[in-house]
C-alpha cells in the first residue's frame, strides 16, 4: 500500500521535474522559463520529497520532507524576485508574443545600472 | 707546537692591525714588522732540526670526519720558503708602512697582509693536503682584498676580481684533485702520499687528478694562458705586488707542483705539461716585457716568465733541475722582490711608473738607484750576484735534460728578454736626461729605499758567499727530487762551460734588445695580443657566462605566469608519464558497469566542466562551475559519502558567493579567450595522464585494512556511529587541527588585506 | 521594494537554519555532520541575513568580531587537544563520560565533542570574516571598529 | 561507475590546467576551484568505489553490509576545506590585484622585468 | 610515547591565538613572539638530545596506534631540523623588532610567523603523509599572508604567482597520496614504507614518487619548479624574506629526504637519476639567474635556488656520506642566507635602495657592515675556514666517491659562480665609489645583533667543524637505516 | 492565537491520559479538540477559531483547483508543439498592508500556476505579476483579488 | 522492496537525470545570465529530488538531510548571484 502511494507522488514529481526540464528548452523567454521552474519544479521536488517521507515513514524523514517544501516555498519566489529583477535591468527580452507589459513602464524612468553590459553573454 | 704557533702568529696579529694603526700610524708597522721577524728568527731556529732525517712536525685532528687535520711538517722546502715569506714579509710591512702613510685604508692593508702571510705559511707548512688547500684559498682570499685595495678605482676592482675569478677557478680543480688524490691514495698527508705514487700515477683516476691538480697549479702560478691575471693585479698596492705577486704567492703553484711532483712527476704527461707549459711561459712571458713601458707592467711579465721557468724546472724532474729551481726562486724572490720596491719608491716620489716619463733619477735618489742597478744585474744574470748562479744552473738543467739543446736554446731566448727587461728597469728611470717628472723627485724615508737595497744586497752577499745558505737550498731541493748524485755546486766559476756560452749569448743579445726596445715595442703592440690573447678570452668567458645567463634566465624565469604553469605542468607530466609509460600496460579488469542516472551525471560533470572552459563570460563560467560542484556533492551522495556531499554542497554555495561578491565589486572584461592549441594539448596530456594513473589503481584489490578498522572501532572506542567524523574529531583529530588552523589563517589574511583594518589606512 | 519579501523570508527562515545548523553540529558524531559543516550552515543563514539586512546588521547579530571567534575557535581547540598533557596523556587523548539522563537513557560526552565545537567556531568566524570582508569591500564604512 | 568517475576527473584536470593556463587571475580562481573538485573525486576514487551506503553504524553497532571507505572521505574533508580557505584568500588577491593595475591579465601585473644589461665587467 | 613531540607545533599555535586574543600592541605580540620561539629552540634542543641518547622519539597523537591514528616521529634529521627552525625564527623575530615599524608589528607579523613555524615543525615531525599535506598547507597560506600584506603591486603579482604554483603543488600533492593509498593502504609512512615492497604494482609507486618529487621540488625551488621563489622573495620585508629563505624550500627538501630514502629506496633506477639531474639544474639555473641580477635580494633568491641544488645532490647520491654532507651543508647555509638577508636588510636601511647600481663604498663608512656581509658570502661561496668550506668539500667528496663526475664538477664550478656573483655584489656594495651619498643608520642593534650571531656560528661551525659532521652522519646514517623508524614508528603494531 | 494554544493543551492532555505521545496520537486529539472548539461558543454559529480553519480550508481548496487546473494547461503547453499561450505582465494594486500580508500573496500568487510575481513597487502596494494564460487584464485582475487574495486576507486578519 | 518498485525508483532517476541534461542545455545555451541562473536553479532541484529518490532506493533516510541542505543552500546561492551578480553589490541591502 505505502509503495503504491509513493510510486504516485513519485510518479507525480517525476512528470513534474520531466516537463520542467523540456520547460527550460522549449519555453521562448525567460519569464515563461521562470514560470516553469517556479512550478513546475517545486510540484516536481515536493511530490519526490513527499514520496520519500511516505516511504521512509519515519517521524524524521516527514519532517525532513516537509522542512525542505516549505523552504522552498518561501524561498523560490524571493529567488524569482531578484531574478526577474536583474532581468528588466539587464535587458533581457521578452517572448516577442507578449501582451501588455506594465513593468516596462514603471522602468523606462529608471536608468539602467551601470554593470548591465557585462552580463549578456559574449560581450 | 711550534709550528701551530708560527702558524697562528699571523693569523692572531691580523685583526689587531687596524688597531694599532689606530692608535699609531707610524708606529704601526714598525711593531707590526716584529711579528713577521720573530717568525724568520724562529724559523731560522727550526733549520738544525728540518735539514736532519726527521723535520719537526705537528698533528691535531681538526675534522677528522673529513680528514682534515692540523698536521706541519717543516722540511727543507717548506722551511725555505717560509723564510722567504717572513723574510720579504718583514721588509713589505715597514715598507707598506711608509708606502701607505697617508692611506686612510693603512690599517686593513696591514692586516690583509699579516693574513696573507699566515696563510702562506700554513700553505707551505701543511702536511695535510685539505690544510694545504684551505690555506691556498685563504691567499686566494686576501690577495683579492689586497689588489682590490685602492676600491674606488675601477681598474683595481676588475683586477681584484679576475685574479680572483682565475685563481678560485684554479682552486676549485685543485680541490677536486686532493679529493681524488685522497680517496685514491687513502691518505691525505702530503708525507705520506708518496707511498701511494704509483698508484696516483698509473690509476684510472690519474690523469684527472694530474690534469685537475696541474689547473690549480698553473692558474696560481700564472702560467700561459692563464697568466693574464698577474699583469693586471699590478693595480695592487706595490706592497702587495712585491710580496704576492714576485716572492711569495705565485710561487704557490710552483711549491705544490714541487711538493707533489715525487708523487705524481716522472710520467710522460707530467714532463709534457709542465715542460710545454713552462717554455711558453718563460718566453713568452720574457717577450712581453718589452710590450710595455709600466715599470710593474715589465717586472710583472717578466715574473711570469720566471714563473714558466721554474715550471719547467719541475717537469724536467732531475735532482739538477731541482737545485736549480730552488736557487733561481730565492735569487728571483730577492731582485724581483727589490725591483717591485724600487718601483714603487719610484712612483710614491715621482708620481708615475711610466718609464718614457722617468730618466736621471740617480742623483735625486741614490740609494734607490743603487737598490734597482744591483737587482737589475741579478735578473740579467751577471756575475758575481745570486742571479748568476741560479741562472748558470738552470741553463746546466735544461741543456743536461733529453733533448736539452732544444731546451737551453728557449732559455737562451727567455734569458735574453729578461735581460733586455732588467736593463730597462734598472737603467733608464736613473740614467739619462731627467724624464718629465724627475726634477722634482727626491728620496723618501728609509722605509722606502731601505727595503729594496736589503734585498739587492742580499743578492749581492749570496752571490758572493754562494755557500751559506747550502745546507738549506739541498735540503729543499732534495724534498723535490730526492737526493742527487752531484752535490749542490753554488761557485761562481766552473770553467768554461756550456751554460757560461749559453749566458753570454744572452747577454749580448740582451743588449741588443735593450738598443732595440723600441722597434720590439711597436712590433709587439702591432700584435693587438689584447684582441686575442687569453685576457680577451676570459672577458669573452665572462660576456659569454653572463648572456648565456642572461639567456637561461629570460626564457625560464620570465615573467610569465603562463609559462612558469605551463613548464611546471609539462615537467611533471614528464616525469608522471616515465613510470606509467615504460614500466605499465593498459590497465585490466576495469570496471564496467554504470546505471544510467550515473551516466546523467557524468554528462553533466563534463558538459558543465566544458562550459566552464570554454564560455567567454566569466559568470557563466560561476555557473557552470557550481553545476560541477553540485554534480560531485551528487557523486557522493551515490556513493555513500553524505558527510562529504554535505560539505561540498555548502562550500561550493559558500563559493559562488564569494565570487558573486568578489566580481560585483569589478566589472569583469574577460580575458584570455586566446586559445592556445599547445595549452589544450598539454592539460589534455596532463590530465589522461592522471586517468591513466588512477584506472591502474581502481583495478588493484581493494585496501579495506583501515577501512575495517576504523568502522569497527569507531563506536566501542571513539563513541561515535558515524566512522567518518570518528577520524575527523578523534583518529586524526590532528589534521583537523591543522586544517582548522589553515582556514582560520586564511581568512585572517582576507581580513588583513581587504578588512576593515585596511580601511581605515589611508590608502 | 524586493526586500520587503526578502526580509520577510530571511526573519522567518534565518533562526531555522541556525537551527538546523545545531542539529547537524551535535548530530555528526552518529550521522552526517560535524563541525565543519555546521559551522558552514550556520554562516550561510547568517548570509541570508546579511543578504536581506546588510553587513552591519549581521555584525550586531554576531556581537563577536568574526576574528575573535576564530581564535576563540582555536583556543578551544588547542585547549582541548591540549589538556591530557596536564595528567600525562597523548597529546588529543580523548576522554568520556556517560551522563545517565532523567529521562532515562544515557548520553555519551567526550572531548572530541568539544574538539567539534572549536572546529565550528573556527568555521564561522573564518567564513564569516571572508564574507563581511568581501561584502564590506574596501571604502565602506561598515564594522571597521575592530582590533585584529 | 568507478571508471567513468575517472576519466572524467581526467578531464576535470585537463579543464582545470587550461584554465589556470588562461593568463587571467579570474581564469585561474576558476581553474582553482575546478582544481579542487577534480582533486577531490581523485582522492575518492582511490580505494574501492562502491555504491554500497556510507560509513555509518547501525545503533545497534552491527553492519549490515559493506560500507564506502571513511579513510579517503576524512581526507577529502579536510582537503575540501582547506581548498575553500585558500580560494578566499586568492580570490581577495585577485581582486585587489585588479584593483591595482584595472585589469584581470596577469601580464599587467608583471614587474618581473628582465634584468638591466650590467655594468662593464 | 613523549609529548615533547608535539610542543614544537603547540607553542607557536598557542601563543600564535593568544596573540590574536589579547589586545593588539606591538610589545606584547613582540614579547609572546619571542617568548613562544626562545622556549620552541628550547624543546628543540631537549628534543635533540633526547633522540641523541635514546633514538627515535614518537608520539601517537590521541594515543591511537599507527596507522589508525597520526603518529609524530623525530629522528635526528627532524630534531635538527626542528632545532635550526626554532633558532632561526627566533633570529627573525628579534631582527623584526629591529627593522619592523609599530604598526608591522601590531598587526599580524608575528602570529603569522608563529603559525608558519607550527606548519613548519608540524612538518618535520609527522610521520604522516596526508598529515604532512596539512602542515604544508599551513605553512603555504601563513607564508601567502605574509608575503601579501600590505597589498603592494609587487607583492601581489608575487604572492599570485607563488600561490598559483603552490596550489598546483598542493593538487598533485593529494594524487600522489591517492595512489600511494591505493597501492599501499595508509599513508602513515613506516606503515607504506612496510608495505610497498611487496605491492602488486611498483610502477604506481614510482609514479606518486615522481609526483611527490615534483611536489616537493615546487616546495624546495628546486629547478624547474623554482620559478615563484625569484618573484617571491624579493617583495616582502627582509625579515620575513629570511624567514622564508631559513624555512620554506627547507621543509620541501626536509620532506624529500623523509619520504625518498624510506618509501623509494627500493626503486632508485627511476628517481634517483631524475634527482640528480634537478639537483645539477638547480645549481646551474640558480646561480645563472643570479650572474644577471642587479637586484641585491632578487640576487639572492636566485642564489636560494642553486643552494637548493647543493641538498638534492645528497639526496640523490644518497650515500651515507653523501647525506651526511648535504645535512651539514644545510645547516650551514640556513645560517649563511639568512645572516645574508639580515646584513641586506641593514645594507638596504643605510642605502635606502637594493639596487646595486645605487650602492657602493660601504666598506669604508660601514666596515663592520662588510664584515658581516663577508662572512656569510664567503661561507656560502665555500671558502675556509667558514662553515661552508667544509659541507662543500664534503659533498663534493661524496659525489666523486661516487663517481658522479657530473656532479662534483657542476658543484665545483656553481661553488666558483657563487664566489663570483658574491664578490660582485661585494665589488659593487661595499667598494665601489657610491652613486649617492649613503642616508641612513645600519640599524638598531637588534638588526645588527642577528647577523653578528650567524656570522660567530659561521665561525665556529667552520672551526669546530667535527661536531656539526658527527651529528649529521648519524642523521644520515638513521636516514638509510628504515628499520628502526619503521619500528619506532608502528611500535610492534603490526 | 489563544485558541490554537488550547487546542494544543487539549491534544497535550489526550495524548498524556492515555500515556501514549505518539505523533499520531497526538494528531487524533488536535482534531477532537479542534472539533470541541469549533462548537464552543458564547455567539451563534461556528466560533471565530472554527471559521478561521474553514478559511484555510478553503484558501487550500481553491489553491488547489488552480495547481491542477493550470499545471495542465501548462504541462499542455510545454509537451505540445507550439506555444499557444500569450502572456502579460499586469501591475496589481495590492489591499496587504503588512510585510507578512505581502510576502504571503506573493508566496500563494507564484505559487498559482500561470502567475509569477517580478516586481513590488517601493511603497509595497502595486505587485507587478507575469501571467500566462489570462486574456484580459481585467479578468486576471479580478480571478486575483477573488480567488487569492481576499482568502489570503480572510486567513489573516 | 519489491521489484517493480526498485525499477520505478531507477526510473523516475533517470528520468531526472535526462530532465537535468535538458535543463543543462539551457545552461549551455543561455543567452543571458538571468537565463542561466534559472537553469542552475532547477538544476539544483532536480538534483534535490534525485537525493530524495536515490535515498528510497538505498533504504537511507540520511540522505534527506543532504536533500534539505542542498535545497537550501542552492537557492541562497541563487539568491546571492542574484543580489551581487546583477546588482554590481549596489543599490540597498
Ligand atoms: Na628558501
Ligand atoms: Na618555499
Amino acid at each position: 500500500m505505502r509503495e503504491v502511494i509513493t510510486a504516485v507522488f513519485l510518479g507525480v514529481g517525476a512528470l513534474a521535474m520531466l516537463l520542467a526540464g523540456l520547460g527550460m528548452v522549449r519555453l521562448p523567454d525567460l519569464f515563461l522559463r521562470l514560470q516553469a521552474t517556479a512550478k513546475a519544479a517545486t510540484l516536481g521536488v515536493g511530490g519526490l520529497l513527499c514520496a520519500a517521507a511516505v516511504n521512509t515513514g519515519s517521524l524524521g524523514g516527514v519532517a525532513h520532507a516537509l522542512l525542505t517544501v516549505v523552504f522552498l516555498f518561501a524561498i523560490t519566489p524571493v529567488a524569482t524576485l531578484l531574478i526577474a529583477r536583474a532581468a528588466f535591468h539587464t535587458g533581457v527580452p521578452l517572448w516577442k508574443k507578449t501582451g501588455e507589459n506594465d513593468l516596462a513602464e514603471k522602468y523606462r524612468a529608471e536608468a539602467p545600472p551601470p554593470s548591465a553590459d557585462s552580463l549578456i553573454d559574449g560581450q | 707546537m711550534a709550528l701551530l704557533a708560527i702558524l697562528l702568529t699571523g693569523f692572531v696579529t691580523a685583526p689587531l692591525a687596524p688597531l694599532l694603526v689606530r692608535v699609531s700610524r707610524r708606529g704601526a708597522s714598525v711593531s707590526l714588522g716584529f711579528v713577521p721577524l720573530g717568525l724568520t728568527v724562529w724559523l731560522a731556529s727550526l733549520v738544525p732540526q728540518a735539514l736532519s732525517g726527521t723535520p719537526p712536525s705537528f698533528h691535531l685532528p681538526w675534522v677528522p670526519a673529513l680528514e682534515v687535520a692540523l698536521t706541519l711538517r717543516a722540511d727543507g722546502l717548506s722551511l725555505l720558503m717560509a723564510l722567504l715569506i717572513t723574510g720579504m714579509g718583514t721588509l713589505i710591512v715597514l715598507y707598506a708602512g711608509a708606502y701607505l702613510q697617508e692611506n686612510p685604508r693603512l690599517g686593513s692593508f696591514l692586516g690583509w697582509l699579516l693574513c696573507f702571510m699566515a696563510s702562506m705559511l700554513g700553505l707551505v707548512l701543511a702536511d695535510n693536503a685539505l690544510l694545504l688547500f684551505i690555506c691556498w684559498e685563504l691567499t686566494t682570499v686576501s690577495s683579492f682584498f689586497l689588489i682590490g685595495h685602492d676600491s674606488q678605482k675601477e681598474e683595481a676592482r676588475q683586477a681584484a676580481l679576475r685574479a680572483l675569478m682565475v685563481t678560485a677557478l684554479g682552486g676549485q680543480a685543485l680541490l677536486l684533485g686532493l679529493l681524488l688524490m685522497g680517496w685514491v691514495a687513502g691518505t691525505l698527508t702530503l708525507s705520506e702520499l708518496p707511498t701511494a705514487g704509483p698508484a696516483l700515477r698509473e690509476g684510472p683516476l690519474a690523469l684527472a687528478i694530474l690534469l685537475l691538480v696541474l689547473a690549480g697549479a698553473f692558474t696560481k702560478s700564472a702560467q700561459v694562458p692563464f697568466h693574464f691575471w698577474l699583469p693586471s693585479a699590478m693595480a695592487a698596492p706595490t706592497p702587495a705586488s712585491a710580496y704576492l705577486h714576485a716572492a711569495t704567492m705565485v710561487k704557490a703553484g710552483v711549491y705544490l707542483l714541487a711538493r707533489l711532483s715525487p708523487v705524481l712527476g716522472g710520467t710522460p704527461v707530467w714532463q709534457g705539461a709542465l715542460v710545454s707549459v713552462g717554455l711558453v711561459t718563460m718566453v713568452g712571458g720574457a717577450l712581453l716585457t718589452f710590450a710595455h713601458t709600466d715599470l710593474k707592467q715589465i717586472l710583472a711579465y717578466a715574473t711570469v716568465s720566471v714563473l714558466g721557468t721554474l715550471v719547467l724546472l719541475l717537469g724536467l724532474g732531475t735532482p739538477g733541475a731541482a737545485q736549480a729551481l730552488v736557487v733561481f726562486l730565492t735569487a728571483h724572490a730577492l731582485y724581483k722582490g727589490a725591483l717591485f720596491l724600487v718601483a714603487g719608491a719610484v712612483d710614491h716620489a715621482v708620481g708615475t711608473r711610466e718609464l718614457p716619463l722617468l730618466g736621471g733619477l740617480r742623483k735625486a735618489m741614490p740609494f734607490t738607484a743603487a737598490a734597482a742597478g744591483l737587482a737589475a744585474l741579478s735578473m740579467a744574470g751577471l756575475p758575481p750576484l745570486w742571479g748568476f748562479i741560479g741562472k748558470e744552473l738552470v741553463y746546466g738543467a735544461a741543456g743536461l735534460a733529453p733533448g736539452g739543446w732544444g731546451l737551453a736554446l728557449g732559455a737562451t731566448a727567455g734569458f735574453t728578454f729578461l735581460v733586455g727587461s732588467a736593463l730597462r728597469v734598472g737603467l733608464l728611470p736613473f740614467f739619462g736626461p731627467p724624464g718629465e717628472r724627475g726634477p722634482k723627485a727626491h728620496e723618501s724615508s728609509p722605509a722606502l729605499w731601505g727595503p729594496p737595497l736589503v734585498l739587492a744586497l742580499c743578492a749581492v752577499g749570496l752571490g758572493l758567499v754562494p755557500g751559506w745558505l747550502q745546507p738549506l737550498l739541498e735540503g729543499a731541493a732534495r724534498a723535490i727530487a730526492g737526493p742527487g748524485d752531484t752535490p749542490l755546486d753554488l761557485a761562481l766559476w766552473h770553467g768554461l762551460t756550456p751554460a757560461l756560452g749559453l749566458s753570454a749569448v744572452s747577454l749580448v743579445l740582451g743588449i741588443t734588445a735593450y738598443t732595440q726596445r723600441e722597434r720590439l715595442r711597436r712590433a709587439l703592440v702591432a700584435l693587438r695580443l689584447e684582441r686575442w690573447g687569453p685576457s680577451r678570452l676570459y672577458t669573452l668567458g665572462v660576456a659569454g657566462l653572463r648572456r648565456c645567463a642572461d639567456f637561461l634566465t629570460d626564457q625560464f624565469q620570465s615573467g610569465s605566469l603562463h609559462r612558469y604553469t605551463f613548464l611546471t605542468v609539462a615537467v611533471t607530466a614528464g616525469l608522471l608519464a616515465l613510470p606509467l609509460l615504460f614500466r605499465m600496460g593498459i590497465p585490466s579488469g576495469l570496471k564496467r558497469d554504470l546505471h544510467l542516472h550515473e551516466a546523467a551525471v557524468l554528462a553533466i560533470l563534463v558538459l558543465a566542466t566544458a562550459l566552464a572552459v570554454k564560455t567567454r563570460s566569466v559568470l557563466t563560467a560561476i555557473m557552470a562551475l557550481s553545476v560541477v560542484g553540485l554534480t560531485e556533492s551528487f557523486v557522493y551522495v551515490l556513493l555513500g559519502a553524505p558527510d562529504l556531499a554535505l560539505t561540498q554542497v555548502v562550500v561550493q554555495t559558500l563559493t559562488v558567493i564569494l565570487f558573486a561578491l568578489v566580481f560585483s565589486r569589478f566589472p569583469v572584461k574577460p580575458t584570455g579567450g586566446r586559445s592556445r592549441l599547445q595549452d589544450a594539448a598539454l592539460s589534455l596530456a596532463a590530465g589522461g595522464l592522471i586517468s591513466w594513473a588512477l584506472l591502474h589503481a581502481s583495478v588493484l584489490p581493494p585496501q579495506t585494512r583501515l577501512a575495517d578498522a576504523y568502522t569497527s572501532r569507531s563506536e566501542p572506542e571513539a563513541h561515535g556511529r558515524n566512522a567518518v567524523n570518528t577520524i575527523i574529531v578523534d583518529f586524526r583529530a590532528l589534521d583537523t587541527l591543522g586544517e582548522t588552523t589553515v582556514l582560520a589563517t586564511a581568512s585572517l589574511g582576507v581580513y588583513l588585506l581587504f578588512g576593515p583594518s585596511r580601511r581605515r589606512k589611508p590608502a | 521594494m524586493n526586500s520587503v519579501v526578502l526580509r520577510a523570508v530571511a526573519r522567518t527562515m534565518t533562526p531555522v537554519l541556525l537551527q538546523l545548523s545545531l542539529v547537524l553540529l551535535v548530530r555528526g558524531h552518529n550521522a552526517p555532520g560535524g563541525g565543519f559543516v555546521g559551522g558552514l550552515m550556520t554562516s550561510a543563514a547568517l548570509i541570508l541575513y546579511l543578504i536581506a539586512y546588510g553587513t552591519g546588521t549581521v555584525r550586531r547579530l554576531v556581537r563577536v568580531s568574526p576574528m575573535k571567534l576564530m581564535a576563540m575557535g582555536l583556543a578551544v581547540t588547542l585547549g582541548t587537544a591540549a589538556l591530557p598533557l596536564v595528567t600525562g596523556q597523548p597529546f588529543l587523548r580523548s576522554a568520556w563520560t556517560e551522563l545517565s539522563l532523567p529521562w532515562g537513557g544515557h548520553l555519551a560526552l567526550g572531548t572530541p565533542m568539544l574538539f567539534d565545537v572549536g572546529v565550528y567556531l573556527v568555521v564561522v568566524g573564518a567564513t564569516l570574516g571572508f564574507i563581511l570582508a568581501l561584502a564590506e569591500g574596501e571604502g565602506s564604512e561598515g564594522g571597521g571598529k575592530e582590533d585584529l | 561507475m568507478e571508471t567513468g568517475l575517472i576519466l572524467a576527473v581526467g578531464m576535470l584536470y585537463a579543464a582545470a590546467i587550461y584554465c589556470m593556463l588562461r593568463r587571467s587571475t579570474v581564469r585561474l580562481s576558476l581553474g582553482l576551484v575546478l582544481l579542487g573538485s577534480a582533486t577531490n573525486l581523485a582522492l575518492f576514487t582511490t580505494n574501492k568505489v562502491t555504491r554500497s551506503g556510507p560509513p555509518l553504524l547501525p545503533k545497534d553497532g552491527l553492519l549490515a553490509g559493506p560500507v564506502a571507505d571513511p579513510v579517503p572521505q576524512a581526507f577529502i574533508l579536510t582537503a575540501i576545506v582547506i581548498n575553500f580557505g585558500m580560494l578566499a584568500l586568492l580570490l581577495v588577491l585577485v581582486h585587489l590585484a585588479e584593483r591595482t593595475v584595472g585589469s584581470d591579465e596577469m601580464k599587467h601585473l608583471n614587474t618581473e622585468v628582465p634584468p638591466p644589461s650590467a655594468p662593464n665587467e | 610515547m613523549t609529548n615533547l613531540l608535539i610542543l614544537p607545533v603547540l607553542i607557536p599555535l598557542a601563543a600564535a591565538a593568544l596573540s590574536l586574543l589579547l589586545p593588539a600592541r606591538a610589545g606584547l605580540r613582540r614579547a609572546l613572539a619571542l617568548g613562544a620561539t626562545a622556549a620552541l629552540t628550547g624543546v628543540a634542543a631537549w628534543l635533540l638530545s633526547a633522540v641523541w641518547h635514546q633514538g627515535v622519539q614518537v608520539l601517537r597523537v590521541g594515543g591511537w596506534e599507527a596507522p589508525v591514528g597520526i603518529t609524530l616521529a623525530a629522528d635526528l634529521l627532524s630534531a635538527m631540523m626542528v632545532l635550526l627552525s626554532g633558532a632561526m625564527s627566533f633570529l627573525c623575530v628579534v631582527y623584526s623588532a629591529g627593522s619592523l615599524e609599530a604598526r608591522q608589528e601590531a598587526g599580524a607579523h608575528y602570529p603569522l610567523v608563529l603559525v608558519m613555524l607550527a606548519g613548519v615543525c608540524g612538518s618535520f615531525l609527522t610521520a604522516d603523509l596526508f598529515n604532512l599535506f596539512v602542515w604544508f598547507e599551513l605553512m603555504l597560506v601563513a607564508s601567502f599572508v605574509l608575503l601579501a600584506l600590505e597589498a603592494e603591486r609587487e607583492r601581489l603579482e608575487a604572492c599570485l604567482k607563488y600561490m598559483t604554483l603552490s596550489l598546483l603543488g598542493s593538487a598533485l600533492f593529494l594524487i600522489a597520496l591517492a595512489l600511494l593509498y591505493a597501492v599501499g593502504g595508509s599513508l602513515n609512512l613506516a606503515d607504506l614504507a612496510q608495505r610497498l615492497p611487496g605491492t602488486r604494482q611498483p610502477p604506481l609507486a614510482t609514479a606518486a614518487a615522481m609526483l611527490l618529487l615534483a611536489v616537493f621540488g615546487l616546495k624546495s625551488a628546486a629547478f624547474p619548479f623554482s620559478f615563484w621563489l625569484p618573484a617571491a622573495y624579493h617583495t616582502p620585508p627582509v625579515a620575513v624574506t629570511a624567514l622564508f629563505s631559513a624555512m620554506l624550500t627547507k621543509v620541501g627538501v626536509y620532506a624529500l629526504y623523509r619520504t625518498f630514502p624510506l618509501l623509494f629506496a627500493g626503486d632508485p633506477g627511476l628517481t634517483q637519476p631524475v634527482i640528480l639531474a634537478m639537483a645539477v639544474l638547480s645549481m646551474v639555473a640558480g646561480v645563472a639567474g643570479a650572474v644577471v641580477q642587479y637586484d641585491l635580494r632578487r640576487l639572492l633568491a636566485f642564489e636560494i635556488i642553486s643552494q637548493v641544488g647543493y641538498l638534492l645532490v645528497g639526496l640523490g647520491l644518497s650515500s651515507r656520506a653523501a647525506l651526511a654532507a648535504a645535512i651539514a651543508y644545510w645547516v650551514h647555509y640556513v645560517c649563511a642566507k639568512s645572516a645574508l638577508f639580515f646584513v641586506t636588510g641593514a645594507v638596504e636601511r643605510v642605502t635606502g635602495t637594493h639596487q646595486l647600481e645605487k650602492m657602493g663604498g660601504l666598506s669604508r663608512t660601514h666596515p663592520l657592515l662588510g664584515l658581516l656581509f663577508l662572512v656569510p658570502a664567503l661561507s656560502l661561496a665555500g671558502i675556509p675556514p667558514f662553515s661552508g668550506f667544509f659541507a662543500k668539500m664534503a659533498l663534493l667528496r661524496a659525489a666523486l666517491r661516487a663517481e658522479s663526475w657530473g656532479v662534483a664538477a657542476a658543484g665545483a664550478a656553481v661553488g666558483l659562480l657563487t664566489l663570483y656573483i658574491l664578490m660582485k655584489v661585494w665589488r659593487e656594495v661595499f667598494w665601489k665609489t657610491p652613486p649617492q651619498e649613503a642616508r641612513g643608520t645600519p640599524g638598531p642593534l637588534a638588526m645588527l645583533g642577528p647577523c653578528v650571531v650567524l656570522a660567530l656560528v659561521m665561525v665556529g661551525l667552520g672551526l669546530g667543524a667535527q661536531p656539526l659532521f658527527v651529528l649529521s652522519d648519524a642523521a644520515a646514517g638513521q636516514l638509510l637505516d628504515r628499520d628502526t623508524y619503521i619500528h619506532a614508528v608502528l611500535g610492534g603494531a603490526p | 492565537m489563544s485558541a490554537l494554544l488550547w487546542n494544543l493543551v487539549l491534544a497535550l492532555l489526550w495524548g498524556a491520559v492515555q500515556d501514549d505521545m505518539s505523533v499520531g496520537n497526538l494528531a487524533i486529539g488536535f482534531v477532537l479538540g479542534l472539533g470541541l472548539l469549533a462548537f464552543i461558543s458564547p455567539r451563534p454559529g461556528p466560533s471565530p477559531y472554527a471559521r478561521k480553519w474553514l478559511d484555510i480550508l478553503k484558501l487550500l481548496g481553491l489553491f488547489a483547483r488552480e495547481v491542477i487546473t493550470t499545471n495542465w494547461r501548462l504541462a499542455l503547453e510545454i509537451a505540445t508543439p507550439g506555444i499557444k499561450s500569450r502572456p502579460a505582465i499586469y501591475a496589481f494594486e495590492t489591499e496587504a498592508r503588512t510585510e507578512l500580508e505581502v510576502t504571503l500573496l506573493l508566496l500563494i500568487i507564484n505559487f498559482t500556476p500561470g502567475s509569477l510575481g517580478l516586481e513590488i513597487s517601493e511603497d509595497g502596494k502595486v505587485l507587478y505579476i507575469h501571467n500566462m494564460f489570462t486574456t484580459t487584464r481585467e479578468a486576471f485582475i479580478r480571478n486575483m483579488r477573488e480567488n487569492v487574495e481576499r482568502p489570503l486576507l480572510r486567513v489573516l486578519r | 522492496m519489491s521489484g517493480w518498485f526498485e525499477a520505478l525508483l531507477r526510473g523516475v532517476l533517470t528520468v531526472l537525470g535526462a530532465s537535468a541534461l535538458l535543463t543543462l542545455v539551457r545552461l549551455i545555451i543561455g543567452p543571458t545570465l538571468p537565463d542561466r541562473v534559472v537553469a542552475l536553479d532547477l538544476i539544483a532541484l532536480q538534483m534535490v529530488g534525485g537525493i530524495a529518490v536515490y535515498a528510497m532506493l538505498t533504504h537511507e533516510p540520511g540522505l534527506l538531510n543532504v536533500a534539505l541542505v542542498l535545497a537550501i543552500i542552492s537557492s541562497l546561492g541563487t539568491i546571492a548571484i542574484a543580489r551581487y551578480l546583477f546588482q554590481g553589490g549596489k543599490g540597498e541591502p
